[in-house]
């Protein structure tokens, strides 16, 4: 075979695979919140509505493409994929099966976080380019939580890597071959609800989602894009989501460790992010919104003074214990 | 069409920030209907806010002078159209009054029982929209909205086996209602009430448990007890101020004297305070129906027995304002009638439209975020306000 | 505050008044004392409830405008009445001493045209700033065109 | 898929001043509609040429399939028909098992169901929001007040009906519309995208349905 090629297909099929799971996690959230509001959710397009989100994608391509005339058009037009790179970018350093990724970086986890943080450009560049008061004040709101977020995410994303002793994922996901950390006595559990919540603000979802309040901002910053950027914010977001589900299986969840032969792994690791993805899904079909105000005081108050004595704490046990790992 | 010129008419004292002029409406999804509120920003905070209305403003008063006393009751239920029993009420009750019609016993109970279960319709409306508002379409706002949507609908049920359509009805008559019980109703108004009184116990654990909801409600939209009484606001805004007005009780029409209910009070003011004076009110509604279903007496349904919509109603010259407790509150009608067919003058005292009268005292100050919080927790219908 | 108390109080007090009915009372005004009774009946009566405010197109005799006010605590209900006589479209406004005046007010500018002087905003609030003439008086016919939407 | 302007009802919009300065500031584009053109031209030489007709149906079907299973309505309330529509999408009657999601927004929306009566102040605001949903985009007048004016059509302050400021594909009939007719007229909208021809002119009457 060409060596040379496989750093070419790999992330190709990664990619795609990643593009399908994202578009189907549209339908997974839609069937799954429509049974908590016992509705049936999609059903008539396609048997049991499984053709749904191709629907709607292709719908999305074909509608046209407006711009506003006082927009800011490069900005504009160039904010969706400035969105769009991070949160595909995410998916480069997880591994799905031992030696089954893009990249297994040696700094993994800090390649995930820096990157998911990035994508506030392109909301940012969203808000400011379509010149909407709406948009504007979405964006403006957008870099609050997101910067205020971001410091419990990795927080919460450095205990594990303590108690696994490496930043490389694989790593991590091999150090739990014996106990999930989400099972580790206290430090575990606190980690992951704590992993969750900053998950959930830092992917702008409900009860979290002040950027995009319906009821007060009608859409955020994504007011002003129709048809195929809106699509592509659609997909960003929600590849972001389920980046960051991926994740929260991998750290705590034992990525690819469960019953079976070897090669049921990454469907292990696929159940157990959508486990996480639903997790997600269910607060935010539960709870109501609450104020900029009031998040921001939730971060700073209460989210990152914890998560930063859960970080003590675990180092302390990881040096009393003496060797980091299980 | 029009330019609204750029009054900025209550507002806070100038800081020094840049200000910014937000417009929220009449396409909004929290507008509840078509309202126009310009806000000015000082970042999250509101600084001032210009309210417009009258993007439904569907003539009423002038069209009542052009119908006559039957023909108007079913489009009177067009200006409350969440609440419509009780606005067709105030209407019919007016007329009655000049024209000094009896009403039998049995009409009176049955517009107890349909007022009553209108009004739990309407605030099972309310606390949806309500927490729509508040949680967004795309979060748990919807899960609460579409609880109570499909309570909702049992409601409309009972509604449209009893006459024949589910949101705008024309029941009520001058001097009685337009249909008796169909068989079988009152067991299974039984049946709804009992399961509707269990699900609203589900509801406030669900809202009362939760902080997020608690956070965004308490201390919210403040109502001072003098701003309430200067502004002349009614019905369960007033009651969340703690200011003790039902006309139900205070001037106790179709037999209200004869039942035994709560009018709850909160002192708070806010948000809260509004919503549990809701809450209470489901409960005392629901016990009134099934007092009124228990004591149902027989007899006519109509002291004009025989007689249907179409047929004409003589009214005496005079004048009466009549005024019922809605379900937003003080529901009247002023009623001048000059001895034709058809009223001469008529003035409709809409509860919304003075319950929103109270939103430029106190929107100012808060976050953007609360004033849909405030506009929700207001209950305003745009039929009713712009009539 | 009895209904007999607040008679005599409002003959001792506004001898141009007449008070008819009991409930609502209708007391009618002459119009220069349109405001010093509205404060009479808020601070002396206790009628802190503004419940409406509207007028009366009579035709030949001239507008009149109609405010139902309430003692909430002790069962009493004004409705004072003024002419404004024939042709007259001015009239004091209610708004230094109820704040639900205001929005009532404009509503009754835009619907007949009464100017209410001392009202601190006095524009249309139903209809377009730049519609018309005044809907509800009668001579204002109710499906006037008004293109290119009628 | 460029659409050609459709035969449209008189446009009444047009006496407006300030619609007209806003139809200037947001209609018109600037630089003309270079790729909207060429995109034409393309798909009419394909449809052109021998056998290439056979294509452009099917690519038709195909697309057509995709709108008419993802209509989004913008979530427009106007009166009293407003609660109905409501009520059509909560949980009892779920308009999202045919893929209809209510959108805030109409940037983002291919329908709005007009539920209720248009007043002559709403109107201009109703046309903006028309105009603000990106093509191909489509209308449901939603009960009589919407249809014709309903039971207010003398008074002085409404519109007779809401054709006479957008053009409308599908009336829904009564005082309000029930779910069930609403739904009913969902579904007929649903046909009518089927039939969405590339030429851009509107369905044609379907026997069927008619």
């Amino acid at each position: 075979m060409m060596e040379w090629l496989t750093p070419l297909i790999v992330p190709f099929i990664v990619l795609n695979a990643i593009l399908g799971i994202v578009t189907y996690v549209t339908l997974l959230e839609r069937k799954f919140a429509a049974r908590m509001q016992s509705r049936v959710g999609p059903y008539r397009v396609g048997p049991h509505g499984l053709l749904q989100p191709i629907a709607d994608a292709i719908k999305l391509m074909m509608k046209e493409d407006v711009v506003p005339t006082a927009a800011d058009r490069p900005v504009y037009n160039l904010a969706p994929i400035v969105f769009l790179i991070p949160c595909m970018l995410i998916f480069a350093t997880i591994p799905f099966a031992p030696g089954l990724g893009v990249a297994d970086l040696n700094i993994g986890i800090l390649f995930f976080l820096a990157v998911s943080a990035m994508e506030i450009v392109g909301l940012f560049m969203a808000g400011w380019g379509s010149n909407n008061k709406y948009a504007l004040l979405s964006a403006m709101r957008a870099v609050n939580q997101v910067i205020s977020y971001d410091l419990p995410f990795i927080f919460a994303a450095l205990v594990p890597v303590l108690l696994a002793g490496s930043l490389r994922l694989s790593e991590i996901a091999v150090a739990q071959a014996g106990l999930w950390f989400v099972f580790y006595p206290v430090i575990g559990q606190l980690a992951f609800v704590a992993f969750i919540v900053s998950t959930v603000a830092a992917e702008n979802r409900a009860p979290f989602d002040i950027l995009e309040a319906e009821s007060e901002l009608v859409a955020g910053f994504r007011v002003e894009y129709s048809g195929m950027k809106f699509a592509i914010i659609q997909l960003g977001e929600y590849a972001h989501v389920v980046g960051a589900s991926f994740l929260g299986a991998l750290l705590f969840l034992g990525a690819w460790a469960g019953p079976g032969p070897e090669w049921l792994g990454p469907v292990w690791f696929l159940v157990k992010a959508m486990f996480v993805f639903l997790l997600v899904t269910w607060v935010r079909w539960s709870f109501v919104r609450i104020r900029v105000d009031q998040i921001l005081a939730l971060s700073w108050k209460a989210l990152l003074p914890a998560t930063l004595v859960l970080l003590i704490a675990t180092a302390v046990v990881v040096v009393w214990r003496g060797t980091p790992g299980v | 069409m029009s330019t609204i010129a750029p009054s900025t008419r209550v507002e806070l004292d100038y800081t020094g920030s840049e200000r910014l002029t937000m417009n929220m409406g009449p396409q909004h999804p929290s507008a509840h209907g078509v309202f126009r509120a310009i806000l000015t920003l000082e970042g999250e905070q509101v600084v001032g806010i210009d309210a417009v209305i009258g993007y439904l403003h569907r003539c009423h008063e002038k069209l009542a002078e052009t119908l006559t006393y039957a023909q108007y009751p079913s489009i009177a239920s067009k200006t409350d159209y969440v609440a419509a029993m009780t606005s067709e009420f105030a209407y019919v009750r007016a007329a009655a009054m000049i024209g000094k019609i009896e009403v039998p016993k049995r009409a009176q109970y049955l517009r107890v029982i349909a007022a009553e279960l209108q009004r739990v319709a309407s605030h099972l409306l309310w606390l949806g929209t309500w927490c729509l508002d508040m949680g967004g379409a795309l979060g748990g706002g919807a899960t609460v909205f579409l609880y109570c949507i499909r309570e909702r609908e049992f409601i409309l049920d009972l509604f449209e086996s009893l006459v024949g359509a589910r949101l705008l009805y024309g029941f009520y008559q001058v001097g009685g209602v337009r249909y008796d019980l169909p068989p079988g109703w009152a067991e299974q108004c039984r049946e709804t009430v009992d399961f509707i009184d269990r699900r609203i116990g589900e509801y406030e654990r669900m809202l009362e448990d939760n902080p997020f909801f608690l956070v965004r409600t308490q201390g919210v939209g403040v109502i001072s007890r003098e701003l309430a009484q200067g502004v002349g606001i009614s019905g369960p805004l007033v009651r969340g101020s703690g200011v003790n007005y039902d006309i139900r009780r205070t001037e106790p029409y179709s037999s209200y004297e004869d039942f035994d209910f709560r009018v709850p009070v909160e002192t708070g003011g806010d948000c809260y305070a509004r919503y549990r004076v809701r809450m209470v009110e489901f409960r005392e509604s629901l016990k009134i129906v099934r007092q009124a279903l228990d004591r149902l007496p027989e007899g006519p349904i109509s002291s004009r027995p025989g007689l249907k919509s179409v047929a004409q109603i003589r009214i005496p010259k005079g004048e009466a304002y009549a005024r019922v407790e809605g379900a937003r509150g003080e529901v009247g009608c002023y009623l001048i009638a000059d001895g034709s067919a058809k009223p001469y003058r008529m003035k409709w005292r809409g509860a919304s439209f003075s319950n929103l009268a109270i939103l430029p005292h106190i929107i100012p100050g808060h976050k953007v975020a609360d004033v849909v919080a405030i506009m929700g927790s207001v209950d305003p219908v745009f039929g009713e306000v712009d009539r | 505050m009895t209904l007999d108390q607040a008679r005599t109080l409002i003959a001792e007090r506004f001898p141009g008044a007449q008070a008819a009915g009991d409930s609502p009372m209708v007391v009618t005004v002459p119009a220069d004392v349109w405001v010093p009774f509205a404060r009479f009946a808020k601070e002396t009566l206790g009628c802190w409830f503004f419940s409406f405010l509207t007028a009366v197109d009579w035709k030949e005799e001239g507008l009149e405008v109609v405010a139902k006010i309430d003692n909430v605590d002790e069962k009493l209900s004004l409705l004072v009445k003024t002419r404004l006589g024939p042709g007259v479209s001015a009239c004091p406004s209610l708004t230094g001493v109820y704040r639900g005046a205001d929005w009532m007010e404009r509503e009754c500018y835009d619907m007949f045209g009464i100017r209410f002087e001392g009202h601190p905003d006095l524009r249309r609030i139903l209809l377009g700033d730049d519609w018309e003439g005044h809907p509800l008086l009668k001579s204002y016919p109710v499906d006037a065109p008004h293109p290119p939407f009628r | 898929m460029a659409v050609k302007d459709a035969p449209r009802i008189v446009p009444v919009w047009r006496n407006f001043k300030d619609l007209q300065e806003w139809d200037e500031l947001h209609q018109t584009r600037p630089e003309g509609d270079k790729h909207s053109d060429l995109f034409v031209s393309l798909t009419e030489g394909v449809h052109n040429f021998p056998g290439g007709f056979a294509l452009t149906t099917v690519a038709d079907t195909f697309l057509n399939w995709a709108r008419k299973s993802s209509v989004w309505p913008v979530t427009f309330g106007l009166a009293c028909c407003a609660i109905e529509m409501m009520a059509t999408f909560a949980s009892r009657f779920d308009v999202e098992r045919l893929g209809m999601v209510p959108w805030a927004s109409p940037r983002h929306a291919d329908l709005m169901i007009v539920s209720g009566t248009v007043t002559i102040k709403m109107a201009p605001m109703l046309k903006r929001i028309y105009d603000q949903m990106p093509d191909p985009k489509w209308a449901v007048s939603m009960g009589s007040c919407a249809n014709s004016g309903g039971p207010f059509r003398h008074g002085y302050h409404v519109v007779k009906g809401v054709d006479r400021v957008i053009p409308v594909d599908v009336y829904v009939p009564g005082c309000p519309p029930p779910p069930e007719s609403l739904l009913n007229g969902l579904l007929l909208l649903q046909d009518q995208i089927a039939h969405f021809r590339r030429t851009g002119t509107r369905a044609e009457p379907n026997p069927k349905v008619d």
